[in-house]
């Protein structure tokens, strides 16, 4: 297998970065996340995964989509945004890569692809590293996905200890291992299995949910959410979105901005109606979201088992306590 | 704490059993042992979750505003912190202390989960004993003023404006706009918040520094003079930010300005900015 | 900011002006020919009680350079206690603007009764002098 | 379901606001069409466009009717942006984009007798059918309208309502009010009420139903005790939607987006859905 020293990562990170830029797992104050190669903070190849997702890559906080002109009943200037420019994603994780996938799936597919998303994604290359230990909150195996490669990846590199096993997964793939060549050598390694600690079964999931609606799991579930966003914006797969003006005089732009069904206002509808009132109703959503109405319309799970929202929900609601459960009880008897 | 444990479930098996509640709320391990999530007990045999170590962080006393006008009384676990916040949703006329039975405990601290030392919230709290409970469990533990818990302030203050500016730009950069902070604080309870109402447009829905800092300001200054320091928006805040340093600053103004002061010690002392006294410091002359 | 568009560039100035007296102050130094700088765009409010200093942080925001607020003196107020809540709401509100790194000399708030025509034209004057010398305001994401 | 041919579906083309015609003192229908006097795009009846007055925001309005060169969209004043929209003036530029959702079922109405209850400002997106049924007049059968508003003053579409539509063939129009003193023209009764009083036969009809929420549920009571089975009956649903595109969640229902799934639904397909709408 080709591998690169661990002691050389540099050299190939100065060589990627040359024509496209280059996003890295770091630490900026503070905070670990997908940040550009040479921004001020610590560099982290050996941390499990980062606390924001890579998800802002693609899918950011908040994306200009068009700007316009006014003239009092004139528009007269109408020009859409695109600011995509070709980016090396370096370091992701396999279950972040499964996100990507879910993203392509929603924003590419059935029967309207998202330009802005699609701009992005076309001049994204990939670049997954296998998981050689996992955090406690990680369980991606229980949600089908490999901690060790992930097949979506356009190179996949293995941590065989004190270099990288490097690969090619597609020919935009090749081309970045092709700029890599004097760096490489070859040897013998073969990538460390490993397995998550926090195990969920998670078969036979969205079948049983699809009859549980109206069971009282919901209630005693949501009780303790206080209804924040933490979960949905530190999630690599929501991709709900608002969209809203901004005017300054006689010219502004409209934005998307990412959205949490978990917020009060997200389905109130301007006669005043809400289809989902209380916090009961959106913690059923979401969970049914992950669990079940993403299978039922693209076929796999929109969980992919990166522990971030069991980390971070202040409140500790934990989306596998809740998959247990599940478990223990019939579809229709109550809790 | 284990003696406190067992105290706790007997209390609520009998609360429960003679139906002096509806339902309590205490704490419960989750599924790590470094986390103690808000629980809600409904009958007597679930009283065995109760649980009691120092990892009981997240506050109880919010949870009241879901159920304004419940069937019967709610019992509630209240440490210093949340009988604070009890008092400071019985001035703000959220609830009425009749629907609510109080069970104090006094609280030596809690631990931070992630690094296993004593929790920012804990090291600056001035009043672990609850001031107001119907039964108290364990005795009561000493309390200090600990005026330096405004000392990182006093350290801010002597920045000049430029650097003021850099310090909270890189903080107010993280903030992701989930809301946590107003979501947990006891403070804010309005019916409708102004980041809700976005047909007036106090607020755009953009995530930048200029919509992130306006949020932030306008929350630290709206709580400014109810806030009970209870620190739980700057432990439920995922990106870290130092919420509790905006909070003691306009603390530590009012006590400065118009008087010592803490919030929601009784429910009838009146809050500073609520009220003004004609020989008021003058400064606008 | 070139240097070109430094010369050009002049301050934008919101004052709140309490309709009974600074309001009034406002009108007699108009009426007495009185000249004051033009940056200051006056927004007449029933009483400063009115301006709710979230306001405040929103004229910063949206590109406001300097911002006064300006209302009847303690006991003139028409509506009584008014101007006691401005005074303590501002001193506060003062404080955190600096605390979050904004030049204090940015926002002022001062006392004008309706016959200080003079005192409205020299506190105007000084704001928009403080704010010309200081520059622009990039804090809490002025505009341009 | 012809598909958006403008190269980024979320962003609207620039249109022109023609005419706008009074309906009712909240209703007004705009007429709109591009600078060079085409339609932006030729909706199948039931579809929808995103009508968005730039520096306010953007609605979802069901395409009431379409001209040679105009579409015609039904708005009724009770929001921001309706506000917004009730204010301007013929020659207005506005953006619209579309169309959206999967619109009525053609192919199972075909050669069936159509009922439509409409209640209030539902009767606009029902309308595309209607005028779509007399344009195709062959294809379809006896043909009942059954429409109600609050008072006279409320009922909108009165030219269509009392001159066009009962001339057309073997069709016939009933009006009803819910409140109106004894010289009003037409039924005064609450449309449920009235919709029993007609009592039409179930057999070979398809049933369009569309107006508020309330109007809906007693109507669908009274139409399974007429013995329509939920495979006859069909509605558009009202959802807050935002992209127009099945991508914000915005508009979901179970695993379905009402923007791309819908907006119209047979009440057999509403009853598998969970029910949160």
């Amino acid at each position: 297998m080709k591998t690169i020293a661990k002691s050389r990562i540099n050299e190939a990170l100065a060589i990627l970065a040359k024509e496209s830029k280059l996003l890295v797992p770091m630490k900026v104050n503070g905070i670990s996340k997908y940040a550009p190669w040479g921004s001020e903070g610590t560099i982290q190849f050996e941390e499990v995964n980062t606390l924001l997702p890579p998800k802002d890559t693609l899918f950011p906080h908040t994306e200009k989509m068009y700007s316009y002109k006014i003239a009092n009943q004139e528009i007269t200037e109408l020009n859409i945004h695109d600011d995509s420019a070709p980016q090396i994603l370096f370091g992701v994780r396999p279950c972040d890569m499964q996100s990507i996938k879910c993203m392509d799936d929603v924003f590419l597919t059935k029967s309207y692809v998202d330009d802005f998303y699609k701009n992005k994604r076309e001049k994204l290359i990939t670049i997954c590293i296998g998981c050689t230990k996992t955090a406690p909150t990680c369980f991606c195996d229980s949600m089908g996905v490999d901690p060790s490669r992930h097949e979506a990846a356009d190179v996949q590199m293995y941590d065989l200890g004190d270099s990288y096993g490097i690969e090619a997964q597609t020919e935009a793939g090749q081309t970045v291992v092709n700029k890599l060549q004097e760096l490489m050598e070859d040897q013998a390694g073969d990538p460390t299995a490993v397995s998550c600690t926090l195990k969920v079964d998670a078969s036979g999931i969205p079948a049983k949910l699809s009859t549980m609606f109206e069971h009282p799991i919901w209630k005693e579930i949501s009780r303790k959410c206080i209804g924040c966003g933490t979960c949905t914006y530190l999630c690599p797969t929501c991709y709900c979105f608002d969209m809203e003006t901004t005017n300054n005089g006689n010219e502004g732009y409209r934005f998307r901005c990412w959205d949490s069904c978990m917020f009060s206002e997200y389905s109130r509808m301007a006669g005043g109606h809400n289809p989902r009132p209380s916090k009961n109703e959106r913690i059923r959503n979401r969970f049914l979201h992950k669990l079940e109405f993403f299978n039922e319309r693209y076929g796999k799970n929109l969980c992919v088992g990166c522990g971030r929202c069991i980390a971070k929900c202040p409140v500790n609601v934990d989306i596998t306590l809740f998959i247990d459960k599940l478990k223990e009880v019939a579809a229709d008897e109550p809790v | 704490m284990s003696d406190t444990t067992v105290k706790m479930r007997d209390i609520a098996k009998d609360l429960l059993d003679k139906g002096t509640v509806h339902y309590i709320i205490g704490w419960e391990k989750g599924r790590f042992s470094n986390q103690s999530p808000p629980a809600f007990i409904t009958s007597a045999a679930h009283a065995d979750r109760l649980i009691w170590d120092e990892y009981c962080l997240a506050s109880t006393a919010k949870y009241l505003l879901d159920d304004k006008f419940p069937a019967g009384k709610i019992g509630i676990f209240a440490r210093g912190c949340d009988a604070r916040a009890i008092n400071r949703l019985i001035q703000d006329g959220q609830i009425n202390r009749e629907n609510i039975y109080i069970v104090g405990i006094c609280c030596s601290g809690m631990k931070d989960p992630a690094t296993g030392n004593t929790a920012d919230k804990c090291q600056h709290c001035t009043h672990p004993n609850p001031i107001v409970y119907d039964i108290l469990i364990g005795d009561p533990v000493p309390e200090t003023d600990k005026p330096e818990r405004f000392k990182a302030i006093e350290e801010l203050e002597k920045l000049s404006p430029d650097e003021k500016h850099a310090y909270w730009s890189k903080q107010f950069e993280k903030c992701i706009r989930c809301y946590a902070c107003r979501n947990v604080c006891p403070a804010c309870n309005c019916r409708e918040c102004f980041v809700d109402q976005y047909r007036v447009g106090w607020q755009g829905k953009q995530n930048n520094l200029a919509e992130n800092q306006l949020f932030g300001l306008t929350r630290a200054y709206h709580i400014a003079d109810r806030c009970i320091e209870c620190g739980e928006c700057a432990r439920a805040c995922p990106m870290d930010l130092p919420l509790m340093e905006l909070n003691r600053k306009l603390i530590k103004d009012i006590n400065q300005l118009f008087g010592p002061y803490e919030a929601s010690l009784d429910t009838e002392t009146t809050p500073p900015l609520a009220k003004y006294h004609l020989k008021d410091l003058e400064e606008f002359m | 900011m070139d240097v070109i568009e430094e010369q050009q560039w002049e301050p934008k100035i919101l004052a709140f002006c309490c309709n009974w007296c600074a309001y009034s102050g406002a009108d007699l130094a108009g009426l007495n020919r009185m000249k004051y700088p033009e940056n200051i765009r006056i927004l007449r409010v029933p009483c400063s009680a009115r301006v709710n200093p979230q306001f405040i942080l929103r004229a910063f925001q949206k590109g406001a350079d300097g911002v006064l607020v300006a209302g009847c003196h303690p006991g003139d107020c028409h509506y009584a206690t008014g101007n006691y809540y401005t005074r303590r709401r501002f001193q506060v509100m003062k404080r955190l603007l600096e605390y979050s790194g904004i030049d204090p000399r940015r926002f002022q708030a001062k006392w004008v009764s309706g016959a200080e025509a003079d005192k409205f034209r020299a506190t105007v004057t000084k704001l928009c002098e403080d704010v010309k010398a200081i520059g622009p305001s990039r804090k809490l994401g002025g505009s341009k | 379901m012809s598909q958006c041919k403008c190269e980024n579906p979320l962003v609207p083309s620039v249109v022109t606001v023609l005419k706008i015609v009074e309906e009712t003192s909240d209703i007004k229908t705009f007429h709109v069409s591009t600078k060079d006097g085409k339609k932006p795009f030729t909706p199948m009846p039931g579809q929808l466009g995103m009508f968005s007055l730039l520096t306010v925001g953007e609605g979802m309005f069901s395409v009431t009717a379409q001209g040679e060169n105009h579409l015609e969209f039904a708005i009724k004043k009770c929001g921001m942006l309706t506000d917004a929209l009730h204010e301007i003036k013929p020659g207005q530029m506005m953006g619209v984009r579309g169309p959206y959702g999967n619109g009525f079922p053609l192919d199972l109405c075909k050669g069936k007798d159509m009922l439509f209850i409409g209640g209030g400002i539902g009767l606009a997106p029902v309308r595309s059918l209607i005028k779509y049924c007399f344009e195709q007049r062959e294809d379809f059968g006896k043909i009942d309208i059954i429409y109600g508003a609050r008072s006279m003053n409320d009922l909108c579409f009165k030219e269509d309502l009392f001159e066009n539509w009962p001339k057309e063939r073997d069709t016939n129009v009933h009006v009803t009010v819910d409140s109106g003193d004894e010289n009003c023209p037409c039924h005064i009764g609450f449309v449920p009420a009235f919709l029993e009083e007609i009592n039409p036969n179930p057999q070979g009809k398809i049933v369009v139903l569309c107006g508020p929420p309330i109007m809906i549920k007693f109507c669908l009571q009274s139409l399974t005790k007429m013995g329509f089975t939920d495979e006859q009956v069909i509605t558009t649903l009202e959802m807050r939607m935002k992209c127009g595109i099945g991508k914000c969640g915005r508009c979901s229902i179970g695993s379905k987006y009402v923007c791309l799934d819908g907006p119209v639904f047979t009440m057999a397909e509403l009853k598998h859905l969970p029910n949160e709408f």
